[in-house]
């Protein structure tokens, strides 16, 4: 392998020769990233481009091993390639459930044949995945699931509803947390599996939020057949990969609400919109809020660049990802609270497309959610509590 | 004057909540946004409430009003408050009514307030310039001209400005600020009205050279900021009163899922991180209940009110009706999110009442400013 | 009776007669306060004759009978009292646990022969009395307290020790929870007894705050006799008096959060000490947790005049005085908070006496313990959520 | 550079942690104060300290220093935080070290150094002259006469003033700030020392017509406000360091008290609501683990410092580590009140470290101000 510098030099000059010039600056709408799936529709020529030229190099998924259509670098290599794409301002060429969430546990804990049959499509962005781990009446306490999976020697009958399933009607393929023993306490009992949504039985319906979107649906399972070579670990050990699941979720998260990083700073926007009075902040009540999110959004920003040299230098990260969710979903909160603020009446007008007037309020709405999708906060602060810090009871 | 309701007051507060409850709960709200209605309120609705005497609180007697007070139509916001029900009530049975009661001539008096009072004509204070509330920074000019004036400018947001017949326009003249009644049929008044997040509606309002007669000059010429500080702290207290009817009702609510709603075999309200989080609620809500009785009896009491205390209580009632609001989703979990449940309406009505005539930022600071410090 | 406007206008007539002249200003020093009992210190002719003369009228206690040392005043007169004290500046001719503490237990509960026997020493400041609650191990569970009074026909014989028992040392009288049936469920079993503190095996140990001053002792009763008619209420029905007792003094510690009525606003401290710049507080940050704690403030006042208006037209209070001592004693430990950052490193010397340089950062520790003290801030919110909100568990 | 400490730095870590565990735990400050020290530390410990070579730390190799940079002495400084062990390391081998390192003249260099690495010559910052920190501004003159400079003025509530054999002076020369090295026995230097809440000693320094030689002027003549920063930030960040050790400490007694405490029958750290609180609370000190190392980092890698960062990082660490000195507090309860119990020296000790070079109130607002708003 080449060293470090040439390896720099080389991606470099590959980004240049392959990134298209209109891949080269910020989302300007959601609809802007690319999911890739069966049913992709491309915004454009270079948008497809980027993602077929980085798929072939294996840099959509740049650490996993090559076999599994990776790229097969190492931690420095991915933190070069990480940075030269930062340098040309380079959209992500994929946004994949298949990536952040599914990908790790399959890793780990699959089978070879599943690592084959799943992941090489996944990082070509072919297939597009779904999570199915929520239940209407579960909530918080996940482990209570009640969708039901009969044994039938070689498959599961599956029966039962989810709800939360992230662009659920967009899915190819879902993985799912299915009940398959009864009797046995809640955590036991259940099974990781994977299934094809075309599978005849399965339908979703959109669930509306009070951003006025959909990004999420219900998913309904009517004597759906899953064949029981997908399912990832052990029968009535799902819990197992769950957890990890979760957790690399959590870690997720929480970087997503400091990787505001493209955008411009709270204060910045702030001061444009308000103007400054003898060099500060001309509404100073505002300015000592955000001066106190900022001061925490770099917190954040340093602590998670700490964690990563941690796990670096050998040290495990654990159920700190916990911590990492609460502190990073409600500094995003806090955030659109200061926007709104700083925005003032113009922000509170509800009418207009994607773009411009009436989008942020919308997204402003759609934080409240950080703090309760992929576990409350409260069930974040359990965790830390209990796990790191060893509180009884 | 003691900090309770009087008899009178208690009997108000009944027949308002009841006929509430019945004829406009947050259900209402939902069905004019589901059916995209071009106001944003309902007329019918409107009648009935004129036919309860609402819009007539603030009138006094002699022009066909009930004389009730501030603390009268109060009572009754808080209770539009909690049922989230769009109406005029705010613009024009209180800070229109006292506009014209506070500062009217009497043919103003005489030509409005019956009509006033009777539901039949509606009132917009068209104020704010800058997407930051900053009423003193006026660029809208009154221009004299023989007998008339001639105003120009532009007025965002103005709460009402799409059903209003009259605006009441801050405008700069030769030597300081003066109001303005300008009907909304005048030659160069366009109106672009818009929906808000809310979904109540307001309006963008131009004025393009509009002429009116000297006679429209509502209080003193060249020395009206204190009127115009006075109207803005009667709205602020409204709407103050508004945000505790919301954040009382939001919080109630929020008990009572926490008594019914089972988590990990048990009810989510017994889990004591909730359950002290709920009581610092409860806390902050009384103090909030304190504030706004005493700022309404103030303007009751007070001929120029309180400016402080409407500052202090605006600024308590945007952070803690929010706080109520926020706790609510969360605690509601995923359903909270969802726009077939009630909930988000309360908060999407509190932003939209935290940041009617200024923020609680905006009177954090103000607060401080009129303290001197 | 006579009229309320002649009412006002004797009783002003009255303290300008009768208020000396040096009993017309705040206090300076704690040991300005005048406690009374058998060991008084007069600091003065004055304070001595104002507490005679306010007592010859009833004036310590204005709402109490008069059979029973009190002024017989009704709310509306006693509110006159109070405004007319307020006027001139007028010190409380008496601080004492026996009025604010014992007296409402005491006429609610108490036979018609204690009542005799210890309102009007108590009104006339000739006896002072002693808190004995807490007990090393109880806590927060004061509930769970071990000390043991055993059952001698006419009296009880009593063993075990008291802690935080505020000026132990200069009691005279103490009323005390003890235990009286050992096998009864905790909150049963428990009585409320009164003695004198002379009595032998009756011995106290002043406690050292983290302040510096002593304020508490621990108190040890070693075979110490008590005599069965020196019990409120019924034997083993203790916990009764003991709840009623405690959300006045909860009300009360509430109160003195904000009884700083007679002290500059922060603001003004701080405008003193810092100066302005264009007009507000030169330094911002500092301006917006003033103005924050100034609207607090001003709410929990409000809110405690509001309390009383309901309590006089008829309206319960109950559980809020918890909610009160929360609120109250959370402000008060801001409020010090702020005074030492307004005064800065004026604030930080240890050295100096009584008056000026080191009081205040001794008031300041002081204060973090009124969170703790009368019951935790944490119970009052267990009892908000459960007895008014209704919350289960 | 990666945000965990190498080999070497672990090793430093090691040994300060088991020298002061064994050496100079809580009991030692306690000890101090009782036996009312009259210079509030041990002289003993501190040449102890400078056999272990701590003062030595931040000193180059060419003059007897062992040239571990910032993140070295930070690290022991977190220690010394952690069992509240007074001793002139802040002052003297952080500050006083980087202030002749930065700016001395060969001369100063040579004849300083090598004292302050062996810890027999003691340095105090003399910056502040008004009760709130504001070292910019300055009214202590040194008026410039033939080869000398005479100093006038009076300098406040200096860290390590009481034992300090040199001080450095900010003062107004014709035309700037510039900082000067005065020898605490010149003529016209007069010192008052004082103890403070934490039993840690200080002084207020007066400085009458007190003469120096030019070769006394450390750094540049009138453009010294620059280097002044720089040191206060450096003073900052070990500041930080300390509380960062203090409150890692004070909250893992706190947890230790949670899980054997017990009342209604379990232990108190069962209970949802401190279990939230404590959570928290880890949360923010896993924030302030990453800044101090950032922030002692950045001093090694760039010449000027970063001041947002310092800034930042004060700030946050004065909140964080009141707040779990207050928490702690809270939940040990009455005997967390009481003079006895160590917790209220953690609570004291980091009020004094807050107030140090600026509280964070003060921080946030200069964050802010750096950031251009």
């Amino acid at each position: 392998m080449a060293d470090n510098g040439t390896f720099r030099r080389e991606t470099r000059d590959w980004l240049e020769a392959n990134c298209p010039e209109s891949m080269r600056q910020p989302y300007n709408y959601e609809a802007d990233a690319c999911w890739g799936g069966r049913n992709c529709k491309f915004q454009s020529e270079d948008q497809k481009a980027w993602l077929q030229r980085m798929a072939s190099r294996g840099w959509t998924v740049p650490t996993w091993p090559k076999e599994y259509g990776g790229g097969g670098l190492d931690l420095a290599q991915a933190k070069i390639l990480k940075q030269e794409l930062a340098r040309i301002n380079a959209r992500p060429p994929l946004e994949s459930f298949g990536i952040s969430m599914l990908g790790p546990p399959l890793l780990k804990f699959g089978s070879e044949e599943l690592k084959l049959q799943h992941l090489p499509p996944i990082a070509r962005g072919e297939i597009r995945w779904a999570q199915g781990y929520s239940e209407p009446n579960a909530g918080s306490d996940l482990a209570s699931l009640q969708m039901r999976a009969d044994d039938m020697g070689d498959h599961f009958i599956v029966n039962g509803s989810k709800i939360w399933t992230s662009y659920g009607d967009k899915g190819d393929w879902m993985f799912c947390l299915v009940r398959t023993d009864f009797e046995a306490k809640k955590h036991a009992g259940i099974t990781f599996v994977m299934f094809d949504m075309t599978t005849e039985g399965v339908s979703t319906r959109p669930i509306k939020l009070i951003s006025g979107k959909s990004p999420f649906t219900e998913t309904f399972l009517d004597n759906v057949r899953v064949e029981k070579n997908q399912v990832i670990g052990e029968i009535n050990d799902g819990w197992t990969i769950a957890k990890y699941l979760l957790s690399h979720e959590r870690e997720m998260i929480a970087g997503a609400g400091i990787l505001a990083s493209g955008s411009l700073p709270v204060s910045e926007v702030a001061a444009r919109a308000l103007g400054r009075q003898n060099g500060i902040l001309s509404e100073p009540m505002l300015r000592a809020d955000i001066a106190r999110f900022e001061i925490d959004e770099r917190c954040l920003a340093l602590t998670i660049e700490r964690a990563r040299d941690e796990v670096k230098a050998g040290v495990s990260l654990g159920a700190v990802a916990s911590m990492f969710k609460y502190y990073g979903t409600e500094l995003n909160k806090r955030r659109y609270e200061l926007l709104m603020s700083v925005s003032g009446q113009e922000a509170l007008q509800w009418e207009g497309g994607e773009d411009g007037l009436g989008e942020l309020p919308k997204k402003w709405l759609r934080t409240k959610g950080n703090s309760i999708e992929g576990g409350t906060s409260e069930i974040q602060l359990n965790i830390v509590a209990k796990r790191i810090l060893g509180l009884p009871g | 004057m003691a900090l309770v309701l009087n008899e009178e007051q208690l009997m108000l507060k009944d027949s308002a909540r009841s006929f509430l409850d019945s004829q406009a709960p947050v259900s209402h709200l939902r069905e004019l946004r589901d059916s995209e209605d071009r106001e944003g309120f309902s007329r019918e609705l409107w009648a009935e409430m004129a036919d309860m005497g609402w819009p007539a609180i603030l009138v006094p007697e002699q022009y066909g009003g009930l004389g009730y007070g501030y603390t009268g139509i109060g009572i009754v916001l808080e209770e539009t408050g909690r049922n989230l029900t769009p109406s005029p009530l705010l613009c024009t049975a209180m800070v229109g009514a006292a506009a014209i009661v506070k500062a009217g001539s009497d043919e103003q008096r005489e030509s409005l307030l019956p009509a006033v009072a009777g539901g039949q004509h509606l009132l917009a204070l068209a104020c704010d310039e800058s997407s930051r509330h900053a009423p003193h920074e006026i660029t809208t000019t009154a221009v004299k001209d023989g007998e008339s004036y001639r105003i120009s400018g532009r007025k965002i947001n103005v709460a009402d400005g799409h059903i209003a017949e009259t605006f009441i326009v801050s405008t700069q003249t030769a030597n300081g600020v003066s109001l303005f009644l300008v009907p909304k049929d005048s030659g160069g008044v366009s109106v672009e009205p818009f929906r808000q997040l809310d979904t109540h509606h307001a309006a963008n309002v131009a004025f393009d050279q509009v002429v009116v007669n000297k006679s429209s000059l509502l209080g003193p010429l060249d020395d009206g900021l204190g009127l115009l500080d006075y109207l803005l702290d009667v709205g602020r207290t409204g709407a103050s009163a508004e945000m505790l009817g919301l954040a009382q009702e939001v919080f109630s609510r929020t008990l009572d899922y926490l008594k019914e709603r089972k988590q990990f075999g048990v009810p989510i309200g017994s889990f004591q991180a909730l359950q002290h989080r709920a009581a610092q609620l409860f806390g902050e809500l009384e103090m909030c209940k304190s504030l706004v009785l005493k700022a309404l009896q103030t303007l009751d009491e007070e001929p120029d009110g309180d400016p402080e205390l409407a500052s202090l209580t605006k600024s308590k009632l945007g952070e803690t009706a929010h706080l109520a609001a926020t706790e609510a989703i969360q605690m509601h979990g995923g359903i909270g999110m969802t726009d077939d449940f009630d909930i988000g309406f309360f908060l999407k009505r509190c932003k939209i009442l935290d940041n009617l005539y200024g923020d609680s930022l905006y009177h954090l600071d103000r607060f401080a400013r009129l303290r001197g410090y």
